[in-house]
């Protein structure tokens, strides 16, 4: 095993936004993301989520992947405000092609237009996408 | 024939291809993300619409359960089945094509 | 009726390996034959022994062992694919064998439907 | 390891198409299931070849990868005419969304449209996307 | 900004979502099998080009050359960089975002 | 400048991992560091030292180490995601470690840049 460097990182907040861009459940990015998203909450950085394109169906309510032998993550998205993670925007566009309303979600955002995430986007220091 | 779609019609060509590729009176099985085709009142309805007058449109029902959709929420005329569904689709309809 | 499958993908990242064991397995219940499953590209990560999804999740690695023991279900690694990718005797999985393409092909010749799954 | 099963398979010709759908490089399927292809006529299978959407830039000229430290395969459609694969479909719709012309490709092929394609493809006993 | 495209626009919605979320004047880079999008004379030609009246549209010359495309086929005002140059936008330009 | 890598894919199947590891050498050949490499998700199989591609293919699992000892890349493999897909200390690559998704979150607050590579 190689020796592990540790990095100065004391006292630095940085704007991390996760770009959630994919359907639950055909892919596990959605949920391996997530998990990254709370590290980076737990490491107290400045934490945002934004749900654009099939990323939207994420936090579609009544999720039940049981009959495929799948977890629901969906309830951890609701864990979120616990971190502090309260920054979670919907593209209204993707949103509104994809035929769902605010009461489709599990969890409380806010809707944004494309220029607006476009422009908080712009605003970040990190931003990954999975 | 069966063509089977399992990617969302939002983000791939896949649907667009298999429709421009199934001949009329073929069977088109949704499953995986390819469920979300099925949904009515999205931007994508009017074009899975007018395939279901020329083709038997199937979805996946534990995949759009997994998704947390309802049959509620389906385009008319859209036909729901389970993998034994899936299996009997595959025996009647001869050749199957996957499009990946 | 005489089944056979291609998967392309690997346990978990895509779904494709789901589909196709729950695809297998209701063939199964309905009285169908699956003569083998052929592992393709990243699909060869399904033979990986040494996989450990969390204790609540499926695992399918030994999904599909446990398949092939009851079922008589031949399940077929590609050599090359293999090679590329580390999946190797070192960390083949119980129920699972290494083989040449030539298998897919006679796979299509024997079975009376290939089905593929993939990404 | 387990024992191998031996299917009869002797005198039995089947029609197999390999539907290439994907773009060189970016993923490893073009080239993987190259292989495939050259093992079914190898069987002596009545095998073709359909390009279709982004699988029609898999047989562009001139693809040079070694910078990436990549392997061109493209000269390996020249050699499917030793394995008698003689059938090779490019369809015509994807040809011209992508601004191709037969002249661009390392291989001879037959351009068929749509419709013809669609009505080989339902001939077949087999079809393998990859 | 410097937005990166490694996908085919004719297969997937990556590069429409790009050019959606992008703000003006930010950079973006075509790489992988995004580089097909810089081509002249396809379906997508018109999108890009559009594009690149609000936006610095870069290709990766590695990957352009290993799909078998010369510059001359590219669109107009299109800059070709490599790895290198890859290395500067991502110094020059600031946050980085792959849409993936 | 510092930069971070974030990977998302195996080698060879997709292009990711080629295209981080040229984009890390030009950054290295540039005269920037390359702080860390993570692999997250199916990226984890690029620590796979079973891997044996063909004798005229690049080996990105080989080159990766390398890059790691001559340039003091720091290369962590996901813990979580590794278990998940049998990428563990038995198969691990020499230049490689495992480590948690803390690792992901340190090199973005300690890098200039964070750049991802996927699918």
């Amino acid at each position: 095993m190689s020796e592990e460097p540790v990095f100065d990182t004391q006292g630095v907040v940085k704007k991390f936004m996760y770009v959630n861009r994919r359907a639950p459940y055909g892919t596990i990015y959605p949920l391996e993301i997530l998990e990254s998203v709370l590290v980076a909450a737990a490491f107290e950085q400045d934490t945002s989520v934004a749900f654009l394109d099939d990323g939207v169906f994420q936090i579609k309510k009544g999720q039940d992947p049981k009959e495929l032998g799948m977890k629901n993550f969906s309830p951890t998205f609701r864990a979120l405000a616990g971190y502090d993670v309260e920054k979670l925007y919907v593209e209204k566009e993707s949103m509104d092609a994809r035929g769902l309303k605010v009461d489709d979600f599990v969890v409380k955002v806010r809707v944004v237009s494309a220029a607006e995430l476009a422009k908080l986007m712009a605003e970040q220091d990190i931003l990954i996408t999975g | 024939m069966l063509h089977t779609v399992n990617k969302s019609p939002f983000e791939r060509n896949t649907l667009d291809s298999c429709l421009r590729l199934a001949v009329p009176g073929s069977a088109i099985l949704l499953i995986e993300d390819g469920v979300y085709a099925a949904l009515a009142g999205t931007a994508q309805t009017a074009k899975v619409e007018a395939a279901a007058k020329t083709h038997e449109i199937y979805v996946l029902g534990p995949d759009l359960k997994a998704r947390g959709f309802e049959e509620s929420r389906l385009i008319g005329g859209v036909k729901v089945v389970d993998y034994g569904g899936f299996v009997d689709l595959a025996v009647a309809k001869g050749t199957v094509n996957s499009w990946l | 009726m005489k089944f056979g499958i291609l998967v392309n993908e690997g346990p978990f990242n895509h779904q494709a390996s789901d589909s196709a064991y729950q695809f297998a397995k209701a063939a199964i219940g309905r009285g169908h034959q699956v003569l083998r499953v052929f592992f393709y590209y990243d699909g060869v990560n399904n033979a990986n022994k040494l996989s450990e999804p969390q204790s609540d999740d499926r695992n399918l690695v030994k999904l599909w062992g446990e398949m092939a023991k009851t079922h008589k279900v031949d399940l077929v690694v590609c050599v090359a694919a293999g090679m590329r990718r580390g999946i190797k005797d070192e960390v083949l999985a119980e129920g699972f064998h290494i083989s040449g393409l030539g298998q897919l092909t006679e796979v299509g010749i024997a079975a009376d439907r290939l089905l593929v799954f993939g990404d």
